[in-house]
């Protein structure tokens, strides 16, 4: 009965997370923030939710099988977002309240691929 | 409940197969198609067809946008024509007839799960009940396909195959440019673009590193699918299209040079013609031990064993055929030159 | 409540036709395959909607439930197989399609007319 | 129990299909893709128990390996295709951000 309850409870707070980050997906200004949005229903929305499921499941092959899927979102959904983040960087997407004399004073050239190397993302062209 | 959330999923399918059909941009229609096919995953699942819908996540999520984009690399990525209106009115009048015709006729439809219906009363019940007793494997779709129905699935597999060795033909012959003769220049910065071409995402670290990470867990899900396919979804062509999905991870991580050198083409082909040549073989055998085509019950002293033996087999020459065909037709599009 | 069952039919036959009037209207070749995808998408849902039963479950035998209900196992099979097929015919027209545009210089249907014509 | 998440799952979807058909530049839409598929993940997940059939986990285990294939493709389809293309699309992105920005 507890585990019931414990389980709804993170089920509800799961759901709630990720509907939070949809909603952010959604209104969020520009493409850099709304990254942001969406890594937070693939990591705290996706623990949540799946730690509800793994407390109904019990000890059992679909707890183990859950775990897995877990982990490898876990993996898989940041590396993705990172490669599209790198990737519009580099194309030359801007981070909207960025205006290139900002970066500048940085020391952040947007500009040039080749700083955009030195970040340890990948050089290109 | 769940029937309502099916009707919200194919109102989103709607939506989204409206959307792709509007835009103008070939790279965007493929990404929508990408979620089009998810859906359609989502909507089989809640229909109870688990089989299906892990084939079509297998071949959406893996390996039709991989294909599209591969396509899209080679002939440009953008609608220069809109139809013109009179075009659209007659298609979009054709259209709005055939539909409502189409919606006119689903009132005669039987009601939706009726289970009283002729397509649930004739076969199925039989499928279900023979599978207990004469094959004693749980899944009955894998049942069905691989040995009530096997020869209509080797029929598929030699489609599979005929696709693949006509993608192999059209390929293999050099383009003749009508038009314009190449310059010197053209061929050199084509020459150059091809060496940046064969290296494929070496550079970009993170996905590298989780990408290789990750290839032993996918091969390995993929044989867990393949062998599984009799207690639970799975099969064939579901661990086919996992595993080429892997050696593609393979092949844009590290270019498609290197994928090529753990997998040669001529392995390919063998596995193309090897897989169905396995199946085949194993008809065969069932007729010299006196049984019909694809009779496994023949293959061991215990009927029910030789219906187990038989099903692995052939659903291992599916897998390999399908993992061949769909490899091959990667690298036929990866590798060529953009002309 | 049976209105939300048709409606299942009703999608089938929208979908049906946003794919037929994708390869009827659309002059690039390629849009006319995105098209024809829909299209095949569209009949195998109609399939998989006929062998739903009401309160069944997927045709896979659990150990220790008895009387279960399944749904119909044979739509499936069909369709399982369809899906597979349909990818590597896909892959062939846009093989096709990448040597037209190779021979031709463009993948718009008007283009290589007025080329045929020629 | 399990229908607060499966709806929550369900309405973000629909968030990220919309995303997804407004784009502005391609990288949202494919981002949208991406959410959309993780988003998928956990359905299959819940759903899977809602049905009482755990044993269909294997669907989610799926996607959360190979959904991500697709966007390295679009990554790797982004950097092969000629500059020119790039430069349309993203000056067409910075417009529209822009325009995002202001409202």
């Amino acid at each position: 009965m507890a585990l019931d309850i414990a389980s709804w409870v993170l089920l509800s707070m799961g759901g709630l997370f990720v509907f939070i980050g949809g909603v952010g997906v959604l209104r969020m200004p520009d493409f850099y923030t709304r990254i942001h949005a969406s890594s937070l229903t693939d990591t705290m929305g996706a623990i949540l939710i799946i730690l509800g499921i793994m407390l109904q499941a019990g000890a059992s092959l679909a707890a183990i099988k859950l775990a897995m899927i877990l982990l490898f979102l876990l993996i898989t959904s940041p590396t993705a977002t990172n490669a599209l983040a790198s990737a519009a960087l580099l194309a030359g997407v801007r981070p909207c309240g960025t205006d290139p004399v900002m970066s500048a004073d940085k020391g952040i050239d947007l500009d040039t691929n080749a700083d955009a190397g030195s970040l340890g993302e990948g050089k290109d062209t | 409940m769940t029937i309502i959330f099916g009707v919200f999923l194919l109102t989103l399918m709607v939506i989204t197969a409206l959307a792709i059909v509007h835009t103008q941009h070939l790279f965007v229609a493929v990404i929508l198609s990408g979620i089009f096919s998810l859906l359609m995953a989502a909507n089989f699942f809640l229909l109870d067809a688990a089989d299906v819908a892990l084939t079509e996540a297998a071949i959406g999520a893996g390996i039709s946008t991989v294909l599209f984009l591969g396509a899209l690399t080679l002939t440009g990525e953008a609608e220069r024509y809109r139809s013109s209106s009179v075009n659209r009115v007659v298609a979009l009048g054709v259209v709005a007839a055939i539909t409502l015709m189409v919606i006119y006729a689903t009132f005669d439809k039987p009601a939706f799960g009726d289970p009283q219906t002729p397509v649930q009363q004739h076969v199925a019940p039989w499928y279900i009940d023979t599978t207990a007793n004469d094959i004693d494997i749980p899944n009955v779709v894998t049942a069905v396909l691989a040995s009530f129905r096997g020869y209509d699935t080797l029929g598929e597999v030699f489609v599979v195959l005929t696709a693949g060795i006509g993608i192999l033909f059209l390929f293999s012959a050099t383009p003749t440019r009508r038009k314009k003769p190449q310059t010197e220049q053209e061929s050199e910065v084509e020459s150059t673009a091809e060496i940046k071409f064969g290296e494929g995402l070496r550079h970009f670290l993170i996905p590298q590193v989780v990408g290789r990470l990750l290839i032993p867990f996918i091969l390995l899900f993929g044989l867990y699918v393949q062998f599984h396919g009799d207690y639970g979804p799975g099969g064939g062509f579901q661990a086919g299209a996992i595993i080429a999905a892997a050696i593609i991870l393979y092949a844009l991580l590290e270019g498609e040079a290197r994928a090529l050198r753990v997998i040669p083409q001529w392995v390919l082909t063998g596995m193309m013609a090897g897989g169905a040549i396995l199946y085949s073989a194993v008809g065969v055998v069932c007729m010299m031990l006196d049984g019909n085509f694809l009779e496994y019950s023949v293959l061991a002293a215990d009927p029910i064993t030789g219906q187990h033996i038989g099903i692995i087999v052939i659903e291992a020459g599916v897998g390999i055929t399908v993992t061949g065909v769909l490899l091959s037709i990667f690298h036929a599009f990866a590798g060529r030159r953009r002309f | 409540m049976e209105l939300l069952g048709l409606y299942h039919y009703w999608v089938f036959a929208v979908l049906l036709m946003i794919g037929f009037y994708a390869v009827i209207s659309k002059s690039n070749l390629i849009k006319k395959l995105i098209g024809l995808s829909i299209f095949q998408a569209a009949v195998f849902l109609l399939y998989i909607t006929m062998g739903k039963v009401a309160g069944g479950t997927a045709p896979i035998i659990q150990a220790g439930v008895e009387n279960a209900v399944f749904s119909n196992p044979l739509p499936q099979v069909l369709i399982l197989t369809a899906i597979v097929v349909g990818i590597s015919t896909m892959a062939l027209g846009l093989g096709i399609v990448v040597r037209i545009k190779e021979e031709y210089g463009s993948i718009e249907e008007r283009d290589i007319q007025e080329i045929d014509r020629r | 129990m399990y229908y607060v998440a499966t709806i929550a799952t369900l309405i973000t979807m629909a968030l990220a299909l919309v995303r997804a058909l407004q784009g502005p530049s391609v990288y949202d839409r494919v981002l949208a893709a991406n959410m959309f598929g993780t988003k998928a993940v956990l359905l299959f997940s819940i759903i899977a128990f809602l049905y009482g059939r755990p044993d269909f986990l294997d669907l989610a285990l799926t996607y959360a390996l190979i959904n991500f294939i697709g966007v390295f493709a679009i990554l790797e389809f982004i950097r092969r295709r000629p500059n020119d293309a790039i430069e349309d699309d993203v000056t067409k992105g910075d417009v529209n951000d822009d325009n995002v920005v202001g409202r």
